[in-house]
């Protein structure tokens, strides 16, 4: 097991070094300038000047190789360095980005808590509710309660964040005035009615997209539970005298944890992802609200930082997914 | 040689029970006439509600919008500034001074433009893309699961170009695609065709990863069985063990994939007008309706409401279809 | 041994009844079946698949409802511990959860599936007595151990840590009786318990319950459709035939003195070891209802048809850091052995000695390492993948599984027509009148060309897969496990039907199964393997009743005889478990050194790992 | 009294990134940091020169500017102190200068330093700011909240190619104004407090400020107005009815002012057909029938202003024809500017033998059908003017095609990209634009023939239209010549008229920006000639 994620460990490094090249690439290519949210008022040669400062003139492959001595070697350093208090990285130029001249790290570091706040929690919340639901409704097959979540949970998939989220605000916040439209990211919990507040700020961005979570989720938990209720263990698990909620509960639903366990894992690096939308309408301004300004602002090392390292996410957490596999089904070996 | 085994029976025991006794040695064989899996799937399918009512829904608003702008012909793009902001003709039940007329029974928007109009014409659209988009994704990522799945050797390369698609932003992504191909493609299809391919494009490229994961293991699954190695050996090709073995019986998770592809589609587009990066300004979508009227969600709550409720109508009934697909096509449900 | 029995019966069923509701109506499981069980007794349900034995024990736990069934009508009286006797029909899943695997314990059919993969042996075992004895994990767990000890696993300690996975199935299947012991239940219910498993390991499942039964005096159901078996096992029999009870007495009865036809049907279809002593050469069965087959022996030619020499096929085993081979399974082994026109070579052994590998090496479908493989003048090693193809013409196979080897989505006329597709043989038409003429031969109706697997039963496409082989008029078919899967009856008719075919056709087989009485039916040479090596190879009559080594000895021992007068004992069986065959890289093997015996029957004289 | 009021909310659906303007130009940029620093002077609500940290505004008639016009004293107020407590003292106001002329530093307001020659201290309160030619307007470096301030001691270590690494400095600048900053999450949020050592001592009266970024202008509307959860939203570019509605949420009122911002449609006077190559697309004159003023005035003609603005901008907009609609006295005023006139259109296009002649509904000019693409940016205000002109261009028998492109894209200088307004690769397009200050002089130059993007230029310039005239661009130097006021305003609506009548662009919109706050939050002042937040001491909270 430890030479199996060690070793897909070190195949992922040049798969990550592929994938950030084909990322930079791609954002070079595209179009749009860091420039265009500077008016009109300030003339060409001026903006030249401002782009040249911002090291836009070197050729892709130069700038490719900055970035990626910046993220591979002087960051790490920083990292290090305020770990152990030591100098490694001092004077040495980190990853910076155009909109803020500040390092992109700390800017995403800044944004983690948010991010974790409200879509982590609206993760945990989702899977709190789905499993539930699935393993109910697979139990329940064709019942009213299963006809019921299979609808809700379908609904909870069709419906766009960007309907629900509009539609909670003037529900919520402009008609009963119980929760504000706008998320304070400033707000700190140190007692229970800080706590409160922070609950109330949450609860709008948390639903809509719990929702979403839910749905995909019970939806797995349920076919999981259905493929493992006709196995044959189930019968002698019962033929053993053991009440259902044993059968049911323990044998049955460890079961269906498998596959659903690494679906959760594969949906982890989305929580980091944030989100894009659901993040804009709440104002929450996390990881997703981040990236979708400096799409807009043509923000390329804040960009490719947040693509990259979403990237390295989404392969950690395919290894991640595929040594709970190993770990959580005891037929399965790497070796 | 006689036609058939169950006529020797007769020349069994003369004793009735006798000879039904010595024909259970025989293979018993079905007693129902023959079936298409066709009419059976169909048979099954009919039994699932919900796929029915997707179905039925489905072919509803897909007639709606291929045969509706022929009945209802009035041009989705018409300005009619002097009944701008109508409401729909059923508000006049709770709300007598409301601005309404049978001109526009579903009223106006800010520009005049009818309502009704834009709602055929956007589902046209956003039928359009979503289908073309599924289908183009449904098709790459089969492809590539397959691919991946009966080669070993290009499982791992195509399984790293899958995460690679994982990591890319769709953003970049599509104005990328607009500057290279929009010219282009505007001259070989017009402005709202060229644009069309573009957005179908990216939405596929962007969105085939899971169904290539899930072929992909479907695949080293099938390839194990026994009559995939039967195949091999009456000398059947690999391009026709593809084709005729393994990729019938990855049907059932493929249209589960097709299935949340449409919607995936329509929501991804309408998410593109919402963002500001899809069709022309005056090439009405669901989504770019919805996202328009978002702000005047109070006073004008049917303009969000439609488009809302047609896009979650719609993929609802694609999902619910498909999960009735999934149990007719799985034969171990069909059985019971 | 049979003191205390009938006077005092545990379970009565009385007219049962068990319906289905599907979506296709009602389907009745059960219609009407009555007989008990008394205490210390072994009451053998047999009969064809889906005649019923599976309901009626089921209802018996009333597990049938989460199947989706309901006892429709009867009663199911059982007598308690505690003295009353009780209507399980009635009562309530409370009551029944405290009788279930407490006072009736069942084993169930596929030792591989029964378990739960995720939790050890321990868990499993522990579990039903610390919900009806109330015991302590550490009590139980002590319990468990000296049921392990019970049912003769080795090294129980260790087991009890071990996943299901990590046990073979003869082992797994032995916790699956200890977890149906463990409260030491008064009715034990076994549903074909060793229908999967190998005819070594089965002998010892079969011997060990009997032997528990006899210690302690539990009634057994014991519910198979194996009459070897049912001879081995029973006091008494019932005979099920489409949910009815059609007959029912001691074993010695039912064997030599059955009543009903279909009993009598039955017991003829079932090949018996020893049958053919005397005889040299094989010969299709007399089946009853098909007085008229003919049943002339089969000679075969002296030609060589098939050479295969040294053949040696090995899997890598890929291991550390870069995922090298590490060592290899040595799957097949020095093999030798030569198949001549119309004749058959059979193929036997215990589950994993390599006899499917080294069929298929035959046909290249698993490319072995070394040997050479001469096909009627090709040869098949030397041959280019286009080549391959073409030489793929002269041989087919037959696969164990028909559930599995036919692809459910097509056709039936599409998959027998699939070769001659490939090999573009025949305009569209031509092909089309081969197919038919194909599916008269194997004795299928034309009407079912149209018709889809799924539709089909087990025999009927066993004999679609036949036809398949038989498309492209090929000289060879490797048989592999070709009838394994079939109940007796259908088994016995297509055993008829590829006797038939070879005789009219002269087809070579090499026929691999583990059956031994098919084998000794069908074979002119037999192959023993053990461990990737043929360890004895010589004419059927020679091997069968001169066997000269250990190992073929002992399997021959072990094989059950379907005559209840002459019943194996416990201490006849001695196996040790099978050596891994997974040797290092490097590992030089010797090679096989022969001894021949007699002419043409040869024994393994180097190290053949027994 | 300072501190008395407690917090006060500002939200900026465009969330400041930096702090510092030289670094960002933004707009949202240099109006957050007005808060911490300060120019010398700035502008006023009627777009007059206010001193701020001087005494008096130096003009040739108090002797602070020299005769010559190219010399200009600024006499610092005495006192002055940075939030630090150390002193503001003339070495800062040179020391900014240095900063923004750095070679290396892509200073963003560097136009406002490029006239000056030098910049010497003579003592500790005296600036004396020396110019390369006479400079007949010279209040431009150190003026208005693009070219505030900064501290000498703290961006000492920042110059040049330095500048991007001195993070604490441009999210924390130290200032003169009245706040201090707490905490700044680029993007999203700054906290602050009144700064301790401000000048006046009852000032401000918030003792924090939130100044929240993100978000779109329609949610930070309703924050205001119908939640009241924040005090003050900023530019809220929404349709009329929309900000009706919040309005009627009762919990706040909008504001409005009038600058300089004209929005538009450029004409493309070269050829932007595809078939051209890319070094010639754009670049070739003329235009197959958009140079002909008949096609031209008659689509102009064609447009109902008034209507635009009541769909688009309702108190924030007016019809305009002017490309400087502000101060009023550059602003040329033409009769039937705000009439459509669908008939007067055609009647003008059929004289000019301009009609259909293939009967397809379309007019042809020497055979090429009037067949126009129309592009712009993304917005939601943009999309429905397009809808609208189309239609009327239609009626007059003028095919329009619509194209909006991403704003980062449209307004981007990326040479690779078909899709900025640079390129032009359409045969209009629709955009705003204005100045800084109430000088156009500069602005208008944007209309000499040398200033046209083109392929060696990167495609870098102001003249988008590809506007040429001979006699523009005389009447422009005699502008840059002339010092006398009435004089200048004569020569600029002159050039204002030229462009429209001549076929550079189509102008539409005056706009406004239309702001909001809440009713409890006095003192707000709407100033669109300098920053919105630059009476944000005067603030206070109403009891
Ligand atoms: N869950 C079920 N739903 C519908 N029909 C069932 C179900 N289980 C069993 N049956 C039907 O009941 C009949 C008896 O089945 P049963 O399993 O008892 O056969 P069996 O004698 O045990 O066969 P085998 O030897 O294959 O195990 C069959 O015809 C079968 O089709
Ligand atoms: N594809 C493979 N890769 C690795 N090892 C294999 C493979 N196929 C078979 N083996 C191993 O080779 C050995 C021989 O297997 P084989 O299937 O030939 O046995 P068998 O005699 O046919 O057994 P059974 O009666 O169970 O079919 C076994 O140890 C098996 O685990
Ligand atoms: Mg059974
Ligand atoms: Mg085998």
């Amino acid at each position: 097991m430890l030479t199996y994620a060690t070793r897909r460990m070190i195949l992922a490094i040049p798969t990550l070094l592929f994938i950030s090249f084909v990322i930079f690439m791609l954002l070079q290519l595209a179009p749009g300038d860091p420039m265009a949210q500077v008016p009109l008022t300030v003339p060409p040669e001026v903006k030249q000047k401002m782009r040249e400062a911002l090291g836009l003139g070197a050729p892709p492959l130069v700038q490719y190789w900055k970035w990626l001595v910046q993220i591979f070697w002087i960051e790490p350093q920083v990292l290090i360095d305020y770990v152990f208090g030591t100098g490694l990285a001092e004077g040495k130029l980190r990853v910076i980005s155009w909109q803020t001249r500040s390092p992109v790290m700390d800017i995403i570091l800044q944004r983690i808590p948010q991010t974790l706040w409200v879509v982590g929690v609206a993760y945990v919340v989702a899977i709190l509710i789905a499993l539930p639901i699935g393993i109910y409704s697979a139990y329940k097959q064709y019942s009213v309660f299963d006809q019921a979540g299979t609808f809700v949970t379908m609904v909870g998939f069709s419906i766009p964040p960007f309907f629900t989220g509009p539609l909670l605000i003037v529900i919520f916040s402009v008609q009963l005035g119980w929760f504000p439209s706008i998320y304070d990211t400033t707000h700190v919990v140190n007692d229970w009615p800080s706590f409160k507040v922070q609950l109330q700020q949450m609860i709008m961005p948390v639903m809509v997209l719990a929702f979403q979570i839910t749905a995909q989720l019970s939806r797995y938990m349920r076919a999981s539970m259905l493929d493992n209720l006709g196995q044959d263990y189930v019968r002698t698990a019962r033929a053993k005298g053991l009440s259902e909620a044993v059968v049911v509960g323990v044998h049955v639903v460890r079961n269906s944890m498998i596959p659903v366990i690494t679906v959760i894992a594969l949906g982890i690096p989305s929580i980091f992802g944030g989100a894009i939308i659901t993040e804009s309408v709440f104002k929450v301004n996390g990881i997703g609200q981040l990236l979708l300004t400096a799409l807009f602002a043509n923000d390329l090392p804040m960009v490719m930082t947040l693509t990259f390292i979403f990237a390295v996410l989404i392969v950690a957490f395919n290894l991640i997914a595929d040594i709970l596999y190993g770990l959580l089904d005891p037929r399965i070996r790497y070796d | 040689m006689t036609e058939s085994p169950q006529d020797d029976l007769i020349l069994a025991d003369s004793s009735p029970r006798g000879v039904e006794a010595i024909g259970a040695l025989k293979d018993t064989g079905p007693t129902a006439p023959p079936r298409s899996r066709g009419s059976d799937i169909w048979d099954q399918l009919r039994k699932h509600k919900g796929a029915m009512f997707g179905l039925g829904f489905l072919t509803f608003i897909t007639l709606a919008v291929l045969v509706g702008p022929y009945i209802y012909t009035v041009d989705p793009q018409k300005l009619d500034i002097r009944n701008k902001d109508m409401r729909p003709i059923y508000t006049a039940l709770w709300d007598s001074g409301a601005k309404v007329g049978w001109n526009k029974p579903l009223g106006s928007d800010q520009l005049g433009r009818d309502n009704l109009a834009q709602m055929l014409a956007g589902g046209r659209a956003s039928m359009a893309v979503g289908w073309a988009a599924m289908l183009l994704s449904l098709f790459i990522g089969t492809a590539i699961g397959v691919v991946a799945g009966f080669f070993r050797r290009l499982d791992g390369p195509l399984m790293r170009v899958t995460d690679l698609f994982l990591a890319l932003p769709i953003l970049p992504l599509l104005l990328l695609a607009v500057t290279l191909f929009r010219q282009p493609l505007r001259a070989g299809f017009g402005p709202e065709g060229g644009m069309f391919i573009l957005i179908v494009t990216i939405v596929a490229i962007t969105s085939w990863m899971p169904t290539a994961r899930i072929v992909r293991g479907d695949v080293l699954a099938i390839k194990e069985r026994e009559f995939v190695l039967a195949a091999r050996s009456i000398g059947s090709t690999p391009g026709k063990l593809i084709r005729r073995h393994i990729l019938p019986n990855v049907l059932s998770p493929i249209m589960v994939s097709a299935a949340l592809g449409l919607a995936t589609a329509i929501i991804t587009e309408s998410a593109l007008s919402f963002l500001g990066v899809g069709f022309p300004s005056d090439f009405p979508t669901w989504g770019k309706m919805l996202a328009d009227a978002v702000v005047r969600m109070e006073q004008f709550p049917e303009r969000v409401m439609l488009p809302g409720i047609a896009i979650s109508l719609t993929v609802l009934s694609v999902n619910y279809l498909g999960d009735g697909l999934r149990d007719a096509l799985d034969p171990r449900i069909r059985g019971r | 041994m049979l003191d205390n029995t009938s006077d005092h019966p545990i379970a009565r069923i009385e007219k049962l009844r068990v319906e289905f509701q599907t979506k296709g109506g009602t389907v009745v499981g059960v219609e009407d079946v009555s007989f008990d069980i008394g205490s210390g007794e072994t009451v053998c349900v047999v009969g064809e698949s889906g005649s019923g034995k599976s309901v009626s024990s089921l209802s018996l736990m009333r597990l049938i409802e989460y199947g989706g069934g309901t006892i429709a009508g009867g009663r199911l009286l059982f007598d308690r511990k505690d003295g009353g006797v009780v209507d399980l029909a009635t009562e309530d899943q409370r009551t029944m959860r405290d009788i279930r695997g407490n006072e009736i314990g069942m084993i169930f059919q596929e030792p591989m599936t029964a378990l739960n993969p995720v939790f050890t042996v321990g868990r499993q075992l522990t579990e039903g007595l610390r919900v009806h004895r109330g015991m302590t994990k550490a009590e139980a767990r002590a319990e468990a151990l000296s049921l392990l000890k019970q049912v003769r696993i080795p090294e129980p300690e260790r087991r009890l840590d071990q996943y299901p996975h990590e046990l073979s199935g003869g082992m797994r299947q032995r916790v699956v009786i200890a977890m149906a012991l463990a409260c030491k239940p008064r009715l034990l219910i076994a549903d074909e318990p060793t229908t999967a498993l190998d005819v070594t390991i089965q002998a010892e499942i079969l011997a060990l319950i009997d032997r528990l039964k006899r210690e302690t005096g539990t009634a057994v159901m014991f519910i198979t459709h194996d009459m070897a078996v049912v001879a081995q096992m029973a006091d008494r029999v019932v005979v099920m035939f489409r949910g009815n009870k059609v007959e029912e007495g001691t074993v010695e009865e039912i064997f030599e003195n059955p009543q009903h036809p279909y009993t009598k049907a039955l017991l003829a279809a079932v090949p018996k070891l020893g049958e053919m002593t005397g005889t040299d050469l094989p010969r299709p069965m007399k089946l009853v209802g098909q007085e008229d087959n003919a049943t002339a022996p089969i000679p075969g030619t002296e030609e060589v048809l098939l050479t295969v020499e040294g053949l040696t096929t090995r899997f890598p085993v890929k291991g550390g850091f870069f995922r090298s081979t590490v060592a290899n399974v040595h799957a097949v082994e020095d093999v030798s052995f030569t198949v001549k026109k119309g004749q058959t070579l059979s193929l036997v052994g215990e589950s994993g000695c390599g006899k499917s590998t080294a069929g298929r090496s035959i046909l290249r479908l698993v490319e072995p390492l070394a040997g050479r493989i001469d096909l009627d003048g090709t040869d098949v090693m030397a041959l280019s993948p286009s080549g391959l193809r073409d030489a793929r013409r002269e041989m087919q196979m037959i696969f164990q599984d028909p559930f599995a080897s036919l692809n459910p989505q097509l056709q039936l006329s599409d998959q027998v027509a699939e070769p001659l597709v490939n090999y573009g043989v025949g305009s569209k038409s031509e092909r089309q009148d081969r197919v038919a003429m194909l599916f008269d031969r194997v004795e299928l109706p034309r009407s079912f060309m149209q018709r889809y697997p799924h539709e089909l039963s087990g025999g009927q496409r066993q004999r679609i897969a036949i036809a398949r082989a038989l498309a492209l008029n090929p000289k060879l078919i490797v048989a592999d496990e070709a009838v394994s899967a079939l109940d007796v009856s259908v088994q016995a008719q297509v055993v008829n039907l590829m006797m038939e075919l070879q005789a009219e056709l002269g087809l070579g087989y090499v026929f691999i199964s583990h059956d031994m009485a098919v084998v000794e039916r069908v074979s002119h040479q037999v192959g023993v393997m053990y461990l990737g090596r043929i360890v004895e190879l010589g004419p059927r009559r020679a091997v069968f009743e001169d066997p000269q080594h250990p190992y073929t000895k002992a399997l021959m021992k072990a094989v059950p005889i379907a005559d209840p007068r002459r019943r194996k004992s416990e201490k006849d069986l001695n196996f040790k478990p099978i050596p891994s065959p997974i040797h290092p890289v490097g590992h030089v093997p010797g090679k096989s050194v022969y001894a021949e015996v007699t002419p043409g029957h040869f024994v393994l004289t180097s190290e053949s790992g027994y | 009294e300072r501190g008395a009021d407690g917090e006060v909310k500002i939200l900026y659906w465009q969330a400041p990134s930096i702090l510092n303007p030289f670094l960002s130009g933004g707009t949202k940029d240099v109006e957050s940091s007005s808060m911490i620093i300060e120019p010398l002077a700035r502008f006023d609500e009627s777009g007059a020169l206010v001193p701020w940290l001087v005494d008096e505004i130096p003009t040739v008639e108090n002797g602070g500017v020299t005769e010559d016009l190219k010399q200009i004293t600024w006499k610092i107020t005495p006192g002055l102190k940075w939030s630090d407590g150390s002193d503001f003292t003339s070495a800062d106001v040179k020391f900014t200068y240095e900063y923004c002329t750095h070679p290396e530093g892509g200073c963003a307001q560097l136009t406002k330093f490029e006239p000056v020659a030098s910049v010497e201290t003579p003592d500790d309160l005296t600036v004396v700011v020396t110019f390369k030619e006479p400079t007949p307007y010279p209040y431009t470096a150190f003026v208005g909240g693009e070219s505030p301030i900064i501290q000498k001691a703290q961006f000492e270590n920042c110059l040049g190619a330095a500048a991007s690494t001195c993070t604490e400095q441009n999210f924390n600048p130290v200032g003169t104004g009245p706040f201090v900053v707490d905490e700044f999450k680029p993007n999203d949020v700054i906290t602050m407090s009144a700064n301790p050592n401000y000048r006046d001592p009852a000032k401000p009266a918030f003792a924090k400020v939130t100044f929240k970024g993100g978000g779109d202008a329609a949610a930070a509307g309703s924050a205001v107005m119908e939640t009241g959860e924040f005090d003050y939203a900023w530019n809220l570019q929404l349709a009329p009815d929309v900000i009706e509605k919040m309005e009627a949420g009762g919990k706040g009122v909008t504001v409005a002012g009038f600058g300089p911002l004209l929005e538009r449609i450029m004409l493309n006077n070269t050829n932007p057909d595809p078939n051209l190559g890319p070094d010639e697309r754009s670049v070739i004159r003329p235009h197959p029938f958009l140079s002909d003023p008949a096609v031209y005035k008659a689509m102009s003609m064609a447009i109902d202003r008034p209507l635009l603005v009541e769909v688009g901008y309702g108190k924030a907009g007016k019809p305009s024809c002017s490309w400087v609609p502000a101060p009023a006295d550059f602003a040329y005023t033409p009769e039937g500017c705000d009439v459509q006139d669908i008939e007067g259109a055609k009647k003008l296009l059929d004289d000019a033998g301009i009609v259909d002649t293939d009967g397809d509904g379309i007019r042809e000019k020497d055979g090429v059908p009037l067949s126009i693409l129309y592009q712009t940016s993304t917005n939601a205000v943009r999309q429905d003017f397009q809808a609208l002109i189309k239609e009327w261009w239609g009626e007059i028998g003028i095919e329009t095609e619509l194209r909006n492109v991403d704003g980062s894209v449209f307004f981007g200088g990326d040479a690779g990209s078909p899709d900025t307004f640079q390129k032009f690769y359409a045969d209009v397009e629709m955009y705003a634009n204005t100045f800084n200050g109430t000088d156009p002089q500069s602005y208008l130059g944007n209309g000499l023939c040398d200033k046209a993007p083109r392929p060696e230029t990167q495609w870098q310039g102001e003249n988008i239209s590809r506007f040429c005239s001979e006699e523009f661009d005389a009447i422009h130097t005699e502008l840059s010549q002339t010092a006398d006021m009435a004089k200048r305003h004569e020569l600029g609506t002159k050039l204002s008229e030229m462009a429209f009548e001549e076929g550079a662009m189509i102008p539409l919109v005056h706009r406004g920006r239309l702001s909001a706050h809440s009713n409890s939050l006095g003192g707000v002042v709407l100033n669109v000639w300098d920053s919105e937040l630059w009476n944000v001491a005067d603030w206070y909270r109403v009891k």
